[in-house]
């Protein structure tokens, strides 16, 4: 077995950014897509450190960083905007949101 | 280090900052004045950036940040939007019980983000501006947050904006991968290596992220449930100052960045452009809802201003530039009246426009020009601006066919488009209202921002040389290796 | 004065406009009075010109610069030389008598203020399209010459008819436009220039300068002139644009828009007789050169209106299809590599036609908006004035010396019998339908009783609306004697003589000459046989019904009713129906209504679903991914 | 031993991230949230594999931390139950999963083939390094995340406030 390098994590990020993909097209349920987007952030974050390390640049760490605070913002808004639905309408399904289209 | 080339960005922000902090102490009939000194603080900036001359490209912090003739053009056009944006804003959120300072914060935070974009020359950068930008969007189309339409564009506009956000930072990741930096020149010479297939795929997976915000196919969906879903205001920000800034990252990524990689999608990049005309153009002609008909047509118009990427040069860059400004005019002008003529929740129907001349025949006039201009008609800017786009194009049709195919759907993207465009006009000149309306009062400060869009449409459409050399010297900027 | 001139003829109307609409709007007959003032000025100032020493004698320019970036560099300008100033002379003298007549005839009219400043800008832009010294300008006010059609077309928008003939107008002059947009961008991109002196001047030192593209440019500018001169097959828009006002029929279908695309292909000659040559792509078609295909589609036009206009029953789109028919002619003699006598046919065609139009538009009035020709009929006593000018005018359309008309049609024949056999046969059909269906109507309009009710008694329009006509009668006669031709070509004014020329055709060409005769003389004949006292069309009806009344006089009738007439009639049917249901049934209908069936079923990819939305984008990211890893 | 790790780490966080976006036993999102709490936890995990210590820290405090308590506090106030069995969406099930393999697998093969051979890991991220970095080179986009929590707030507040009436 070849020991674990650069491709062995971009592997497992992109299995883990497909998933979450995976989770965004298929689940109706606004909360499990927002816990999907989550999941492709943090395979984008896998793969930073990864290169970060095999390539001895700082940088993409610091990206990671700032990665992970733009995720918390838009989960904050994604939810607070969920709340405000919720009291309009209760529902958390995404195909119940089809008023505007055609 | 040169902080003070950030000047612009960071007034803009102090300004949202200093606005939230006054809210607090200003009396609820006074929060219009708040939206006044916004407008005017912004009218200063734009007015202070003409200081910086365009002269050679300067940097700031490490090369992250470059100012150069195309991002102080692209500064401008989004200070010039954000004033017209935040003057609508003022006349529409007389609709909102409170919250005209936050909308008007929010506004000037999301045009900040723009004008960081216009200088990104580093993915970090290029990510956090794109996320201020997004991130605020998301708070402004559901800012209506009683009103169920509001808030369902407001969750499309968040997961999709979201899902192209993680390709955008995944991308980024891979690029970073295949390099090893994050800055958009490589170690070597000004453009990213490109060879290895990893910064190949990443750069594919940035450009959806980009193309989320031009809204172009594929990841054009959004656009015509979120403009028709968002406040008037919000909707007239997004086409003209959102899609602004895409392109300007685009133009960044493509010609600055990764010149060769451009070169070896050309293909593609021209089939969007034509995928993106015909659905833009074919999906419109059926429209009732007028902000929707602007959604689709806004496809379309991205599409227009990719013609002017694909010739991957700096003709063409100049073409978007021009064409940016002629249809930020345009399509704000056009939200203005979408904002002004229509009661509050009513859907912004084109049939009742009928009758818009005789309640106001400002309005009628200003939404007429405003799609004469849209559907590219002399002597208005839209026309010019289509005019260059298509001849970088029709030039190359001489090298090869595929070219002239795309010239091909792009004119009949165009006369497809007149079908719709003079359906808007019809209605307000040539139906009869199902029932007399009382008369549309129009404010100063909207009347005003309405007036400089179309001095703008119809200025820059009869002496279209200043703005073109502008946008010219600007693409001129551009460091094409 | 010689710069001066031309700007004051371009800019007054454009400022009565500017002032109708900003001020003088609430007093009516200021308006009119300023419209009427502008282009009047205009008309003398033309003469002016004309008269001024050397002022004809060669082309000049005067510009300013507008638009300098990089290496464009388009001058806003106007260029004198004779053809500009035929045609500005054309344009104000036939559209003066106009606005005059529309004083009249529009005068209950609400809008009246309206009209006047629509009419003014009319006028400035087709007068821009005159003067325009390089393609982007006469682009501009080609287009603005669109919208302000679109605004007289559809100027009584309260009828759906009107506003959709308005709409379907500028839609489909849009379509045309975009080929000639698409060809001046491939002119420039080759060329390197939109100046039409300075691309004449390159032509020259190079004349396959062009390359591959020559033949396909000059057609794509051809389209331009295809929607605005009303080609087959973007004609349809013309005979509905008769919704509008008489007077702006008058304008639009005599002396203005329509003759814009004969004036540009005119303009832009040597564009369309460059060498031809196809791109690769399309090298099937070598040997084919543009001014061929221009030259069948001429021809084309001017025989299937000329069908068309023979079983017409509203008087205006009777002279709606002869105007198409006209214009037929003219660009087929451009085909023929002939714009002399394209512009020369332009020229006296505009008078005429004009005044055809008036004439129709006295008659509309006194019958109070009658238009359909079986329920006129004996006007000739009733309004004696306007059956005289009719008559002229008929006479000049049908080419009868020593008419305006005669000479201008008579040399595009000579043209054609010189170069084309075929042509000249096809043409003189042509010439025996104009004859036709304009003494058709001549007889069924004013011959005849009156097929009306007794209380109706018509009378002739007042004297500020006949004025108008009367002073068009006399350029019609006159025209004649104007040597148009030779004055485009450059030789001096004058050295022929007068009589010389009026006997030219009988010199020049005899055979061609009589035959055109004949053709009237042939045409007129089977009028006189089929529509003399008649009450309703002969042609539909079954020949034994007119056998069973003049048996024995009308034999011959009978048998042009059976054989010819039948045949025409058949003929004018095919030409019809192909007109309504395949050119605007299938072409419009069924393009406009597959692209809307497109555009509705495309959208049903909206479906509104925010997963379905996040899908489309993955497979579009994956298909992207694909290509570049492959 | 490091390898191993690395094979558990990321075992365990395709496992947890599966079963947070497409759990077959359960439609509680509850249960999603504490499956994609595990699953952050596994990255932070691979993060410390890394030497990015400080990043495994601030991923542990922040994701599993606040994000998920706003999860799950979210949960609670809406008073989210089981969704309820919907009609089994075979056709879109398998697209889907035909799209997320296939991006997998593209990605995959870009990240194989342009890997090339596995770098030595060199460099050793400490929160010093870390730290310096962001307040020099990384000041910039440092603080206009900064502006950006200052307008997720102001939206969050403006969002969740109830209508004045």
């Amino acid at each position: 077995m070849t020991p674990v390098g650069l491709p062995h994590y971009l592997v497992l990020s992109a299995l883990l950014f497909s998933l979450g993909l995976l989770g965004v097209v298929l689940r109706r349920n606004l909360l499990i897509v927002f816990i999907s987007l989550e999941l492709m952030l943090n395979a984008a974050n896998i793969a930073l450190v990864a290169s970060a390390r095999f390539l001895n640049r700082i940088g993409g760490q610091e990206m990671v960083f700032v990665v992970i605070a733009v995720a918390a913002a838009e989960v904050a808004v994604g939810l607070a905007l969920l709340a405000a639905l919720y009291r309009q309408r209760p529902t958390v399904q995404s195909n119940d949101l089809d008023a505007l289209k055609f | 280090m040169n902080a003070i080339l950030t000047m612009p960005e960071m007034a803009v922000t102090a300004l949202a900052l200093g606005l939230l902090v006054l809210d607090l102490w200003t009396p609820a009939d006074r929060k219009g004045d708040l939206g006044i000194a916004a407008i005017g603080g912004l009218a200063l900036i734009l007015a202070g950036s003409f200081l910086f001359g365009a002269g050679a490209p300067q940097y700031a912090f490490g090369g992250m940040y470059v100012l150069d003739g195309m991002a102080l053009f692209f500064k401008r056009l989004m200070l010039g939007v954000g004033v017209v944006a935040l003057a609508a804003a003022l006349e529409y959120s007389k609709r909102f019980a409170a919250g005209t300072a936050e909308y008007c914060a929010l506004i000037l935070l999301a045009v900040s983000g723009m004008m960081w974009a216009a200088s990104a020359n580093h993915w970090a950068l290029l990510f956090v501006s794109v996320e201020l930008m997004t991130v605020t969007f998301y708070v402004l189309v559901s800012f209506e947050r009683t009103r169920m339409p509001s808030l369902e564009a407001g969750v499309k506009y968040l997961i999709l904006g979201a899902l192209a956000s993680a390709f955008l930072v995944y991308g980024v990741a891979l690029v970073f991968g295949g390099t090893g930096t994050l800055g958009f020149a490589g170690d070597s010479g000004p453009g990213l290596g490109t060879g290895s297939v990893l910064v190949r795929v990443g750069l594919a997976l940035v450009l959806a992220g980009l193309g989320f915000k031009i809204g172009m196919v594929p990841c054009q969906f959004w656009a015509p449930d979120v403009y028709q879903g968002a406040p008037a205001p919000t909707a007239a920000l997004l086409a003209a100052g959102s899609k602004a800034a895409g392109f300007a990252l685009l133009l960044r990524v493509l010609l600055e960045a990764a010149p060769d990689w451009a070169l070896e999608m050309r293909p593609v990049l021209m089939l969007i452009a034509g995928a993106s005309i015909l659905y833009g153009n074919l999906c419109a002609i059926p429209q009732r809802n007028l902000k929707r008909l602007l959604g689709y047509s806004s496809i379309a118009h991205a599409g227009y201003m990719l013609l002017g990427i694909v010739v991957l040069e700096r003709a063409g860059a100049a073409a978007i530039l021009f064409y940016l400004a002629g249809y930020a005019c345009a399509v704000l002008a056009a939200f203005l009246v979408a904002a002004l003529a229509f009661d509050p929740g009513e859907p912004e129907e084109i049939p009742a426009l009928a009758g818009l001349h005789r309640r106001s025949p400002y309005l009628a006039a200003a939404l007429a020009l405003s799609m004469i201009s849209l559907a590219g008609i002399p002597p208005l800017v839209g026309f010019f601006g289509k005019f260059l786009l298509l001849k970088g194009v029709v030039l190359a049709a001489f090298d090869s066919r595929s070219f002239g195919w795309l010239a091909g759907v792009a004119l009949a993207g165009i006369v497809t488009s007149f079908y719709y465009y003079f359906g808007v006009v019809r209605a307000i000149y040539w139906s009869a209202p199902a029932a007399e309306r009382p008369p549309i009062a129009v404010s100063r400060v909207a009347g005003a921002a309405l007036g400089a869009c179309l001095v703008g449409i119809v200025a820059a459409g009869v002496f279209p040389s200043p703005l073109l050399e502008a946008a010219r010297l600007a693409a001129g900027a551009l460091r094409i290796p | 004065m010689q710069t001066l001139f031309p700007w004051l003829i371009l800019l007054l109307p454009l400022a009565a406009a500017a002032l109708i609409s900003l001020f003088t709007r609430p007093h009516r007959d200021l308006s009119a009075r300023l419209s009427i003032g502008a282009i009047v000025a205009g008309f003398w100032l033309t003469l002016l010109l004309f008269a001024l020493p050397g002022a004809a004698a060669q082309a000049y320019e005067t510009r300013i610069p507008w638009l300098a970036a990089g290496g464009l560099q388009i001058d806003f300008g106007l260029r004198i030389d004779r053809l500009s100033l035929l045609m500005a002379l054309v344009v104000t003298a036939v559209g003066g008598a106009i606005h005059i007549y529309s004083y009249e005839y529009m005068r209950g009219e609400r809008r009246f203020s309206t009209y006047f400043a629509c009419l003014s800008l009319f006028t400035f832009a087709m007068l821009g399209v005159v003067f325009a010294p390089n393609f982007v300008q006469m682009f501009f006010f080609w287009e603005l010459v669109g919208v302000s059609s679109y605004l007289l077309i559809g100027f009584w928008f309260e009828r759906p008819a009107a506003a959709d003939a308005g709409l379907k107008a500028f839609l489909v002059n849009r379509v045309g436009d975009l080929g000639f947009l698409l060809g001046i961008l491939l002119v420039w991109s080759r060329l390197g220039s939109v100046h039409f002196g300075e691309l004449e001047r390159r032509l020259a030192e190079n004349p396959a300068a062009l390359g591959a593209m020559a033949t396909v440019a000059g057609l794509l500018i051809f389209c331009g002139a295809l929607g605005k001169s009303a080609q087959f097959p973007l004609h349809i828009w013309l005979p509905d644009a008769m919704e509008g006002p008489t007077p702006v029929s008058a304008l639009i279908h005599a002396a203005t828009m329509v003759a814009a695309g004969v004036y540009m292909l005119a303009r832009v000659f040597f564009l369309l007789a460059a060498t031809p040559h196809w791109p690769a792509a399309l090298h099937f078609l070598e040997g084919l050169d543009a001014l061929e295909i221009i030259r069948i589609i001429g021809l084309f036009t001017a025989l299937m209106a000329g069908l068309i206009a023979l079983q017409q029953d509203d008087i205006k789109r009777v002279l709606a299809y002869s105007t198409l028919s006209q214009l037929g002619y003219m660009v087929m003699a451009i085909g023929l590599g002939q714009p002399g006598p394209a512009m020369f046919h332009l020229a006296t065609h505009a008078g005429f036609k004009a005044l055809l139009f008036l004439g129709a538009g006295a008659i509309i009035l006194a019958l109070h908006h009658e238009q359909d020709i079986w329920r006129m009929g004996g006007l000739r006593r009733a309004m004696p004035l306007t059956f005289w000018t009719f008559l002229i005018a008929t006479l000049a359309l049908c080419a009868v010396p020593p008419l305006g008309g005669f000479y201008s049609k008579e040399s595009i024949l000579a043209h054609a019998w010189h170069q084309d056999k075929l042509v000249f046969a096809l043409a003189w059909c042509g010439s025996v339908l104009t004859a036709l269906y304009m003494f058709r109507l001549v007889l069924v309009v004013f011959g005849g009783s009156p097929r009306r009710p007794r209380d109706a008694q018509p009378h002739e329009p007042s004297h500020i609306a006949t004025w108008p006509m009367l002073f068009l009668a006399g350029l019609t006669v006159l025209a004649g004697g104007a040597d148009v031709e030779g004055f485009l070509a450059g030789g001096a004014q004058g050295t022929a003589s007068l009589a010389s020329r009026l006997a030219g055709p009988l010199a020049h060409a005899p055979f061609v000459m009589l035959a055109g005769l004949a053709a009237t003389g042939l045409g007129f004949a089977m009028a006189w046989g089929l529509y003399r006292g008649a009450y309703r069309d002969p042609l539909p009806a079954r020949w034994s019904t007119l056998a069973s009344a003049l048996r024995q006089r009308l034999l011959l009738d009978a048998w042009y009713a059976r054989w010819i007439g039948g045949s025409f009639e058949a003929l004018a049917c095919l030409a019809s129906g192909v007109d309504r249901w395949i050119i605007a049934g299938a072409a419009v209908r069924g393009v406009h209504g597959s692209v809307e069936l497109t555009g509705r079923l495309l959208r049903l990819a909206q479906t509104g679903k925010v997963s379905t939305y996040a899908f489309a984008l993955g497979c579009g990211v994956a298909a992207l991914l694909y290509w570049l890893i492959r | 031993m490091q390898d191993l790790l690395f094979y558990v780490f990321a075992a365990v966080a395709l496992i947890a991230g599966f079963l947070a976006v497409a759990n077959p036993f359960s439609r509680n999102p509850l249960a999603s949230a504490l499956f994609l709490a595990v699953a952050l936890v596994a990255v932070s995990g691979l993060f410390v594999l890394l030497h990015a210590f400080f990043l495994g820290a601030v991923q542990i405090l922040i994701y599993a931390g606040a994000v998920m308590v706003l999860f799950l506090f979210v949960i609670m106030l809406l008073d989210l139950r089981e969704e309820q069995k919907r009609r089994a969406r075979k056709v879109a099930a398998g697209l889907a999963s035909a799209l997320a393999l296939a991006l997998a697998a593209l990605i995959s093969a870009a990240a194989l083939a342009g890997g090339g051979p596995a770098d030595p890991p060199a460099l050793e991220g400490g929160a010093r390094a870390l730290g310096r970095a962001l307040f020099t080179d990384f000041l910039l986009p440092f603080e206009i995340v900064a502006v950006l929590l200052v307008a997720a707030m102001v939206g969050v507040v403006w969002l969740s406030r109830k209508e004045a009436a």
